[in-house]
């Protein structure tokens, strides 16, 4: 009755790095929307799906990701059977400053093999969308697949990595393009997948039994020729996140009335960490013209199509255009920015001006004093 | 000192009636205040941020939606193995089953309850009043002093000294008198309402109050007098900063506004005092190109389209594009069609404002709604209601639906606010 | 099917008079059960077992132990943000401020409670049977049938039968009729007091039902037969495993010693369906080489130097050495002094059982604490009493401290506790 | 008013190995007295000072400690601000496989500066007693030295590591001796002390500075010449493990009743995580004395001076004394166990005998099947 399936979310991907924004933080952890991280989109759906068990699987530099989920109280996961896990690598040397051996998938098989789901849903990090996964499943079950994955007719193209599916009529999948310059098909997938607990554990077995330590979902669907792999159509908005550009311009894409509307307004609630902010002041002087802003900034600027994060502060004589402000940015008086990405706790001083260009936004790295 | 050491017990019973419809189906502790909070959070996290885990929290009168607020108490931090955040209603026992009878009633009822976790100390607080407070500081000056009995006090202007309860006392701060409302003030120090007690003194007292027929079973007129009487040592705390007790529609008016007239005094973007809030899990909130917002305090889910003046707006409020509001404080989910002009409202959970209405404080004409807890020209809006468009309401209306007339000139229709 | 789709309601507000002193301080569902237990764990663990996440407790009579022991409701996981576990007390509104006055009176008055969740079904439930039951694959079958309510029955033995509320079905298990108690039983099919509802019907159900002057307000005697007279679909739903009803001290005893003698049915140590309580944050249990432990069932905390045969301790008992316990109940905490012997005895939480004494089924003498509630040569002790050395207490007792006489010629003195 | 400290928790330390104990787990995770871990004591220490936010470093080998401490529940470190962090050594490059630098006292650097507390307490892993910090902090307050370290005069010798302070008249530490084969002095550090959270950071900040990774109180205290430090004695009951002879030994005490009731009968709650095992049931036929048993288990056969712990079934005929029987073990028929130590999930089949001696136990890892 309620959803059969537990969740594992890849918070890292191997071809997508955000440049500057990568250097503190996986993926999965990078600051999105105004007062979410790229997660969150995904955790939500899964819990919104009934999913009580999710595990995070982390290459490296969990440390924000781990201070962002903390008991998973936010996500309703901090359960008595840890409902949030997070997979660090598994170091089993007496000492790590030897160089002990990073055994991941083993500590993936053992959190799969610690619950009795029937189904497993794995995603990437790169994407946001508003869905549960009831009718993912249930389509799945009927089509008797062994592999099913949500692909989109994205018409905006978001750099690479964009994996195309080739499916033949029944919807069964032929082939996987990666990046083709000229894709004969438009199906893309978004990264995620359902499949049997029962045979990711096998295949997962597999992969250790071969020495194997690379784990993906495209390694996943790249077997379509002994697994039966079905494409299943997901309608509703996706935004992708691939890198620095797109990244930008799915932000911007927040500013359309329509887009916040089928990521925020369809009844299913987005949770993310709690941060117990101030309201926010718009003080007389100030001019806010389409943008979102989040709780706990002090606005005496001018702010315009922009994003602004938790607790950032824009002083008198500012005027912020085009731009990503993240958590607790000081922007001191008379400051100019345009088409900037300014990464948590930066300071920018009085009279500063930074410009970028609209796709090559001017990136300024966690903390920067300018 | 061990944490449990002192009880917190907030007395959060009373109906509130003084704020009219925004009381009628919730008790006025769970009132929204300051675009993000509910009143309750500035006690609560009070003692959160003062290292107090044990706080009872005394409901009688509609307590569904302070429970359902308060819940674990885990946006306070306070959903501890031991202690935390506990409501506590009236019960049955197998001796008597009685409502509580008046603020002291409500605590000699929870001894039980009480002495289940034996403190020494207990924090008596009100569910409705807005400060930022270390109790910790005013707990450790009563046990330097060891008073039975430290009252918060607070310096009001001479002039205004008559409208508080006050406190009179010697050079060292010990009370030697009070006086209610008194037309000649001997005193400007206020009462806040803000209690530590030591508990062997004040159950002691409890007993006796509860036996004598004539007590209102109240601590301002009963208990503590008495303990005057009987030469307790009672001693005045003083309090600096910001201090304000929202018992009527024109205080809770005022409160809201001062978040934007005074906000270096009621600081919420101090990190080191946060106040918690049971969050709505909502997105941030957008201001359109077509928008103006000046002066005044937003949270998320949000949507403004129109102009949004000196006001306080809580979450999720939509004002659409061509509609003013002004000095008004706008509850969650309220939506403001276009056209619509508020002046000086405060509008109710989710009540719609309806095209081209003209409501409050500078806006002329006659209306079935006028009522004596409305002063200052400001209107209230119930929650739940639909306003017609075009409706025209002046200031100082309740406009609500009452019992089975669900319409009227300015009401299209109401529905269930969850 | 969303999760939030199914409010249980556990009906926890009954005074439990037939269990004598042992609910005189807590509500029965609160009362200790099977060494590790509380009745109540058992309907919230099988909450939490069947997925269900919005559990409502309504209490009434001396609910503060149970709120205390339910607390934020962490042990059962039920600390959820979107729902969880929540006590429903009675409460005053605007309109009317009445006492639970029946069960379905109880839900009655939580209808706004209930309405803000929005359930499709409502689980209501007892908090005093033990048994472990999957509620989802009852949920299933209702919904299956489309059923307005389905009730949970189970086989009795017909000789056994009138002792039961039967239900009376055709050969789809449509119920037909019902019989209480009767004299010549027409079925073996008892109600189990589980049942789940579909929300609009039983919202229509509650309504008429308030207004109905001659109504008990009662689900068994009211509102179910209204329903089968409504034409209402009602449907049998068959459980088998272990169920016990422990309203008297008879079977609150048979059920703890059903642990011992019946393992198998009620398995505890299934860790596919764990019987979630709160910890009492004791060290693991000491058997001293003096010690004889046999047929027994014991938990954290306890020390034994002496014998125990066939009984069932709660945590944190102790049984010196040359004491013997035999078909016994001991609840948290108790102690059992040296050369005391208890045969077929309920020890209260704390109690201190003197050197010497002498108590139970098997002992002779004559006692002035007889009570109509004993049977079978049980002997029940009330809480927070400390037995005088060498006293002899026979059988069908109920040994208490009754108002002002704190002592008695066995009694040697009374504590509090906590 | 209350205490105004933070803890931190050594899990590790470099000098104490449990053999095979030791293999899956930090020393702190090890398995004590039935139903706890060793860190469960320092961990209730603390939580019972009122101290409401614990670090807990681990070197390696930190996955059985995060399965223990969970969200911190038990702890009631579940907290909006996390009560309990666990710092794993922070791998800060983008890939571990490659070889990542260790980065840890950065991360311990970042969580002193994470608060405001005036002290630190800090202590090692490998000692058990039941007690506040109040009256430690105050004295060491009142002396107004730069650190203070708990330490007792044991009268039974534990084994290496022993760190003996030779103290001056006036409580100043003048020497430390390690593993002395004579000590002048019976003064045994407890690997307990505290210091100001200022010093504190400016000593790891000068030794991150050096380019050191490697950090412990013995060498913190080792700095007696720069530094103004006292020993504090603590005369409550201490058991240390060390090794597995003292391990075993130590565990034997809590059969005494004046050991255990220093331990748990002061009131002060040892707190562990909650498992909900059944009550213990013992079957007619078997015979069970002088022995600490926990909750869950089945008891058919014959105990004796043993220690037994969550969920062990112990089948008919079967004879276990003096022996340590841990976690879901399970007892088959007819078996003999004798001064052996039993990890967890470990299966001992039918008529098996195993003897080891009183000092030396036989030893048998996790999840054997003997």
């Amino acid at each position: 009755m309620f959803i059969n399936a537990m969740g594992l979310i890849l918070a890292d991907h191997k071809k997508i790095q955000l440049g500057e924004l990568s250097r503190p933080r996986a993926l999965a952890a990078m600051p999105y929307g105004g007062r979410y991280r790229i997660i969150d989109f995904m955790l939500s759906n899964m819990v919104n799906s009934g999913i009580t068990q999710v595990g995070v699987i982390a290459l490296s530099k969990y440390k924000s990701l781990m201070d962002h989920l903390g008991t998973g109280s936010s996500w309703d996961l901090d359960r008595k059977q840890p409902g949030l896990n997070i997979l660090p690598p598994y170091i089993n040397s007496a000492n790590v400053d030897k160089g002990g051996e990073i055994d991941d998938l083993t500590g993936l098989l053992d959190f799969f093999q610690a619950y009795q789901y029937k189904y497993v849903i794995m995603a990437n990090s790169n994407v946001v969308f508003n869905a549960t996964f009831d009718d993912f499943v249930s389509r799945h079950e009927e089509s008797g697949a062994d592999i099913s994955v949500l692909y989109n007719r994205d018409s905006i193209r978001y750099g690479t990595p964009s994996v195309i599916l080739n499916l033949d009529r029944r919807g069964n999948l032929r082939d996987i393009m990666l990046d083709p310059p000229k894709p004969s098909a438009t199906r893309c997938s978004l990264g995620v997948i359902v499949l049997d607990r029962e045979l990711l554990i096998d295949l997962v077995s597999e992969s250790i039994a071969r020495g194997e330590r690379d784990f993906s979902i495209e390694k996943l669907i790249r077997r379509y020729d002994e697994y039966r792999i079905r494409g299943i159509e997901y309608k509703g908005q996706v935004l992708r996140i691939n890198n620095i550009p797109t990244y930008f311009a799915s932000t911007m894409r927040l500013l359309e009335d329509q887009i916040r509307d089928e990521l925020f307004g369809s009844g299913l609630p987005v949770y993310t960490k709690v941060k117990d902010e101030a309201p926010t002041l718009y003080v007389e002087g100030n001019s806010v013209k389409n943008s979102v802003i989040s709780d706990g900034c002090l606005i005496n600027g001018t702010v315009e199509n922009s994003m602004l994060f938790r607790g950032v502060t824009i002083s008198r004589h500012a005027v912020i255009k085009n731009s990503i402000i993240m958590q607790d940015a000081f922007i001191s008086e008379g400051v100019e920015l345009e088409n900037v990405i300014l990464d948590k706790n930066c300071v920018i001083r009085p009279g500063i001006k930074l410009v970028g260009q609209q796709d090559y936004p001017v990136v300024i790295g966690k903390g920067a004093i300018v | 000192m061990a944490k449990n050491e002192v009880i917190a017990m907030i007395l959060a019973g009373g109906q509130g009636s003084r704020l009219g419809v925004l009381t009628k189906h919730l008790a006025k502790p769970a009132v929204p205040y300051g675009s993000r909070y509910r009143i309750i959070d500035f006690p609560l996290s009070n003692c959160t941020n003062s290292g107090i885990e044990m706080v009872g929290v005394l409901t009688q009168y509609q307590p569904l939606a302070l429970n359902t607020y308060i819940g674990n108490g885990h946006p306070w931090d306070l959903d501890r193995n031991k202690g935390g955040a506990f409501i506590l209603p009236p019960y049955q026992s197998t001796s008597r089953s009685d409502w509580y009878t008046g603020t002291a009633n409500a605590i000699f009822q929870n001894i039980e309850f009480i002495e289940n976790y034996d403190p020494r100390y207990i924090l008596v607080l009100s569910g409705d009043h807005i400060y930022k407070m270390d109790y910790a500081k005013m707990l450790q000056a009563h046990i330097r002093e060891e008073a039975d009995a430290t009252i918060a006090v607070f310096e009001v202007p001479w002039e205004e000294a008559s409208r508080f309860g006050l406190i009179l006392t010697d050079e060292k701060d010990y009370v030697t008198d009070f006086q209610e409302k008194p037309k000649k003030p001997q005193s400007n120090l206020a009462s806040m309402g803000v209690y530590v007690f030591t508990w062997e003194s004040l159950r002691k007292q409890l007993i006796e109050d509860d036996s004598n027929k004539n007590s209102s079973h109240d601590f301002g007129k009963n208990i503590i007098p008495r303990m005057l009487k009987d030469g307790d040592r009672l001693c005045a705390y003083r309090f600096s900063g910001y201090w304000k007790d929202v018992g009527t529609i024109a205080s809770l008016w005022e409160a809201n506004m001062d978040i934007l007239d005074r906000p270096e005094e009621l600081n919420f973007r101090d990190r080191s005092w946060r106040i918690y809030s049971k969050n709505p899990v909502k997105p941030a909130h957008y201001i359109a190109s077509s928008a103006k917002v000046v002066n005044s305090a937003l949270t998320d889910g949000c949507s403004i389209y129109g102009t949004v003046e000196h006001s306080v707006l809580s979450n999720s409020v939509t004002v659409e594009k061509g509609a003013v509001v002004r000095d008004s404080i706008l509850m969650p989910g309220v939506t403001v069609k276009s056209g619509a002009f508020l002046d000086k409202c405060i509008v109710g959970f989710e009540t719609v404002i309806g095209r081209n209405v003209r409501a409050g404080a500078s806006v002329e004409g006659t209306c079935d709604y006028n009522s004596p807890y409305c002063q200052d020209g400001i209107t209230v809006f119930e929650r739940g209601l639909v306003i017609r468009d075009n409706s025209v309401i002046p200031g100082n209306c309740m406009v609500e639906c009452s019992g089975d007339q669900e319409c009227s000139d300015v009401i299209e229709s109401t529905f269930r606010v969850r």
